[in-house]
């Protein structure tokens, strides 16, 4: 078994679940020959024919849509917005069809689909292609919001989004697509979607994040050690619906929490997670929860994009100030 | 000057609207006259339907609504047309296909009344068809989406939408035409253009002569027809039909008709279209006409008529009787449905709601 | 000088703004003879003529577009989603070009641009025309999200709305259209779009909300007066950019804070409130941050509505917890 | 059968692969062989840009850059036929349509390579244009309200938008031209159909025979040309101006023309498309016919060629120069143009991230 990246792992649960279940089709723009732009469905259409991976029309509302459509006929579509920053046509079909199909029904139509799309930034991509824009989706009931953060964790939480009976945004943090290869046995194993995961355990601060991030943060809880400060680190993984006893527990322990996030500060998901923390944890805090982010402003074009995005200096600065303050 | 392409939009109509018919080649169908007879009925029973819908409505016991006066032989042509194993994706108003189908007049006042179960239809074929779409135009590509299906598993089964003048207009509507036209999907894209969007008309929705010449823009066969006239529409369906079951593709059928009445029960169109038009309008009113043609035929008569008039007001009553005895759903029940099992967060929210619920009722 | 309903004042901006300035124009699916679903257009295309008033074709995204290429061009646009439930296909434009314009080409081409929506649940209406989504909008740079609660601050903010040289979201709330009337007077006074209002002052606890919820709240403060409890009630009026100042000034009198948001409670905007006292004003306070707000849940259809709108006794109930707890 | 409409698409050819006239009826400007000249002269300089730029990619200097190698005819087509006071509102490869308005080599580069400042450009006419449109097709809708301001403020002035064929599946597209034609609007959109959207072949976009056609769907003159053909782009272009400048509304032109090379520097087209596709496009290279041509008429010859060469090499070092020597813009300044002033929320934000820049230099 050979060890292999997030993207290759996408690749492999796709693959996996295709072959064990004929109703899985997968759809969008350049996923056919080409295997889509970051190759995360290269040689499927080889193997599962233009019927099952279909290249669609360059228009993402027709993609969303037929997407939907497929789902309510019993089929498990995975669609692909070629970047996060082109979903936004997606969001009709996804926020007044996808969420609520089966509540309209009351469960006679669903939507067991999955919306895939390359998000974040950090890959000195033009306009529009670094985009973290899950607050879209993080307010709406209905949805599951994953983003998956390593290659293990990407197998096995797509192939829980593609058997879940619900729709599921699958945001794949193109930053880290290639970034290092694990070993993931393609044995059709799938990780929960209801809970968060504690990467690394301490005692002194809680970090929370997901996607790219984990591993600036991962690398701060380093830096944090050797300063003599223990850092737990929880990726979210699923943000909606929230798994906040991970967190709560995690908090109650050490006192402190800096959330960090791709995303422009303001409304963004980590706000979510202080809000839970201020409302449900205030007696447990040491310290203000701090939110380290993007700033509230779009991602810069490449030459500055690095400045954007939380760097595991700021990270440390504002763990060590949650520290100092209690 | 070497010409790339050429295209000719078509315009069918049997029955003109003096309930005399115009062409001699009558469809197989139509020259059934207890076939006749029966889309007859079901045209009678969709008005009568609709006026009670107003009636709860104006006393209250109904939310917004959203009339299919007018709309008769397009509705039934279409629904009648299909097969069972076919799928309807409708927007809001297409009652008269979708009573053809098995949708309860009880379902219909649930959904206008506010109730999600209104959309539970009961029975098939209806039960695996779409419910409303309010969000005008999205229903096109759920219907794209269940072509799409269909190809894929093979079935002899042909997607039908829907869709309004305005609707049309509507980036969706495109994009299903479009990718139905490029994947060869065997769906029926069915533009029932009633002149009017709310306050906006037709004129101010595209600067093109007909609205069937969209489908050109997909490259496929499009065709205008009267819309009041229940055997042009159904052969229109008919013959799209086929197509699409046989592998052929899609189709884009342009109803030509008229909303009688207001565009829903919120809004008043006196503020924004003539008496004459709709005076006008009436004179095509496709109801009236079928009724004078099956007359002439020896088909129909006011003896029939008010037998069939009275067998509806009581279906209706009936109807009507079964939706207001219906009790609301349960708060609890707001929280069940929004995915297959409840979250433990959410499930927190709903024993929060329901102990809410109690204190106030203690 | 009549009193006047929100709804009317929307319209006496609109046409106080028009008469004032030929640059403004009003457009959206029946504005014109119609004068809108909800009559906030009325009279408008008379007074002003067709180009200026414009019925357009059925199609959010051409709506979106449209506008933006108008603002590009040195036009003001207000263009009007009829409901907030139809707002989805201008996202595209929205979050791709009218909040990026002057970033993009470093200041060359802006978007004065307004986007109304009426906004909020509790009319009866049918599906998709309750909703309460600012979210979409709250985590995008570059826009002002604004709503008015009340008819002199939907005239000053309006009026400001269209006077800004950047894209503004103007969300009215349906439920209180015409809920009461109030005297204002047309005289082209804008209100600033940077400040929160402080509806009533108060020392035990500070209730913030924005929308239709700013009537219950100040009926929920009446009813806590009742039991001694004196209750502070803030309207954000404009969400972003937020000033946190008026807010974090209150905290730090009352020390207690409870957030009261239509929306559904994950990632809502009431989030970013809680997160900011989380990281700003942890010292000050004396309870948890609580949050009123409707479930994490669609809209039900309109029999079971209310139950999703948060209440004056759920609001009361919330508060007198956060006294109780310290 | 009664007809409802009936429409033709023409296909538009002047001058052929070989550099042969085809037609006799030579538009005016295309009899002037200076205008030629000068035509021939701005596609050069644009392909000679364009090898430039990938140059700059190749060797690390630019970020991802979409090339347009192949559509110089009918990229200058489009430009040259415009008047100053137009508005262009291109995606993101017409370099030739807007070098001839005045956009500089050294903006193209600092956009792709990764700065702001690349779009605002310098030199009128490119001054009052819309910058690159990555997100495919919404630079249609600018258009349509650029055009909808003219006619507002009775401005002899026309919009023109650039769009591919795979853009001309997405709604917006539709949207825009349907508009145009319901309001009249001073607008033209042109497809720049190159055959390939990425990977995605024409076949699989749509199922229309042409592109052209979807122009009948909002009413429009629609016209399919020889995109490869200067003399095609520029006549069919005029027509369309002028049209839309008398105030008789928007056309709607599809250039059929090829992608020679990849869809940009990120994506390698060898994966999905074959060498003789490749091969037998550069049979119909849009440069060489013109250089033929001109040549047969005595207007061009080996010597000009070299010294044009020269010419753009020199130019476009020296943009090149320009560009390479420019800093890179300050933290500060990712924090300037969110609005017009600065929010003092956000000012915090940038206090914060500049202590933080003073911090980590030293
Ligand atoms: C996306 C969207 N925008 C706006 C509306 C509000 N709306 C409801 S019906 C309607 C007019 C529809 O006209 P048409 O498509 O001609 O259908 P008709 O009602 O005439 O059957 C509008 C604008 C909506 N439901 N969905
Ligand atoms: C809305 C959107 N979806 C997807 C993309 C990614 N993308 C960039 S170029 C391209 C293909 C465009 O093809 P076409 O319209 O034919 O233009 P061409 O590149 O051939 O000039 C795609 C899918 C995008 N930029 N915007
Ligand atoms: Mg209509
Ligand atoms: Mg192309």
């Amino acid at each position: 078994m050979a060890a292999i990246t997030l993207i290759e792992a996408v690749t492999q649960a796709l693959a996996h679940e295709m072959k064990h279940d004929d109703s899985v089709v997968v759809l969008g723009e350049d996923v056919g020959v080409n295997g889509g732009v970051f190759r995360a469905t290269v040689g499927l259409q080889e193997k599962f024919g233009e019927l099952r991976v279909l290249d669609t029309p360059l228009d993402e509302t027709t993609i969303a849509g037929v997407t939907v459509g497929l789902a309510a006929q019993g089929m498990k579509p995975v669609c692909e917005a070629q970047f996060e920053g082109f979903i936004y046509p997606m969001m009709e079909q996804i926020c007044c069809h996808a969420a609520r199909l089966r509540n309209r029904t009351r469960g006679r139509i669903t939507c067991p689909a999955v919306f895939r799309a390359p998000w974040g930034g950090g890959i000195h991509a033009p306009e529009h292609h670094s985009e973290a824009n899950e607050h879209l989706f993080t307010n709406v009931p209905g949805l599951r919001v994953v983003l998956p953060s390593s290659p293990a964790r990407a197998y096995g939480l797509l192939l829980a989004a593609i058997r879940d009976p619900d729709p599921v945004m699958f945001f794949e943090p193109k930053r880290i697509y290639r970034q290092y290869k694990e070993e993931v046995p393609d044995d059709g194993e799938a990780l929960p979607l209801d809970v968060c995961f504690v990467l690394r355990d301490g005692t002194d601060v809680t970090l929370v994040t997901w996607g790219a991030e984990v591993k600036e943060c991962l690398e701060a809880a380093d830096a944090l050690a050797s300063d003599g400060i223990s850092a737990e680190v929880i990726d979210l993984a699923t943000l909606t619906p929230l798994d906040f006893d991970t967190i709560a527990e995690s908090v109650q322990k050490t006192g402190r929490c800096v959330i960090v996030q791709e995303a422009p500060k303001t409304a963004g998901f980590g706000a979510e997670i202080a809000a839970r923390i201020a409302e449900e944890c205030l007696y447990d805090l040491l310290a203000p929860v701090m939110r380290v982010s993007g700033w509230d402003i779009h991602t810069p074009l490449y030459r500055l994009e690095m400045k954007q995005l939380p760097s595991v200096a700021r990270i440390v600065e504002a763990a060590k100030r949650t520290v100092a303050a209690g | 000057m070497p010409i790339a392409a050429k295209f000719e939009i078509e315009y069918l109509q049997y029955m003109d609207p003096q309930g005399k018919l115009v062409r001699k080649d009558l469809p197989a169908f139509a020259k059934d006259l207890d076939t006749m007879v029966k889309l007859y009925k079901l045209m009678v029973s969709t008005r009568v339907f609709d006026a009670k819908s107003i009636a709860l409505q104006r006393t209250g016991k109904l939310g917004t609504y959203a009339s299919c006066l007018g709309h008769e032989a397009a509705h039934v042509g279409i629904g009648s047309a299909m097969k069972p194993e076919d799928v309807l994706a409708p927007s809001y108003r297409e009652y008269g296909a979708q009573l053809f189908r098995g949708v309860q007049p009880r379902e219909v006042y649930m959904y206008w009344g506010g109730d999600e179960r209104g959309n539970d239809y009961q029975n098939e074929p209806a039960r695996h068809d779409f419910a409303w779409s309010v969000p005008i135009a999205t229903q096109c590509l759920h219907a794209a989406g269940s072509a799409l299906a269909f190809k894929i598993r093979g079935e002899k089964r042909v997607a039908v939408c829907t869709i309004g003048d305005g609707g049309s207009s509507k980036g969706d509507f495109y994009g299903a035409i479009n990718i139905a036209g490029a994947q060869t999907l065997p769906m029926v894209a069915v533009i029932v253009n009633n002149q009017w969007a709310i306050s906006v008309p037709r004129r101010i929705q595209s600067g093109a002569k007909t609205l069937a010449q969209k489908g050109i823009a997909a490259g496929l066969p499009s065709i205008q027809v009267d819309g009041n006239d229940i055997i042009a529409v159904r052969k229109a369906m008919e013959d799209a039909l086929d197509r699409a079951r046989k592998g052929d593709g899609a189709s884009v059928i342009e109803c030509v008709t008229y909303r009688l009445g207001d565009p829903t029960t919120a809004d008043d169109a006196r503020r924004y279209r003539g008496k004459d038009e709709v005076e006008d309008a009436w004179t095509k009113d496709p109801v009236k006409r079928l009724r004078v043609y099956l007359e002439s035929q020896k088909a129909w008569n006011e003896k029939k008529e008010t037998a069939l008039q009275e067998e509806c007001n009581e279906w209706m009553d009936n109807e009507v009787n079964a939706y207001l005895e219906s009790k609301a759903q349960t708060v609890g029940a707001m929280f069940d449905y929004t995915f297959a099992e409840v979250p433990a967060d959410l499930a927190k929210q709903r024993d929060l709601a329901l102990s809410l619920e109690q204190k106030v009722a203690h």
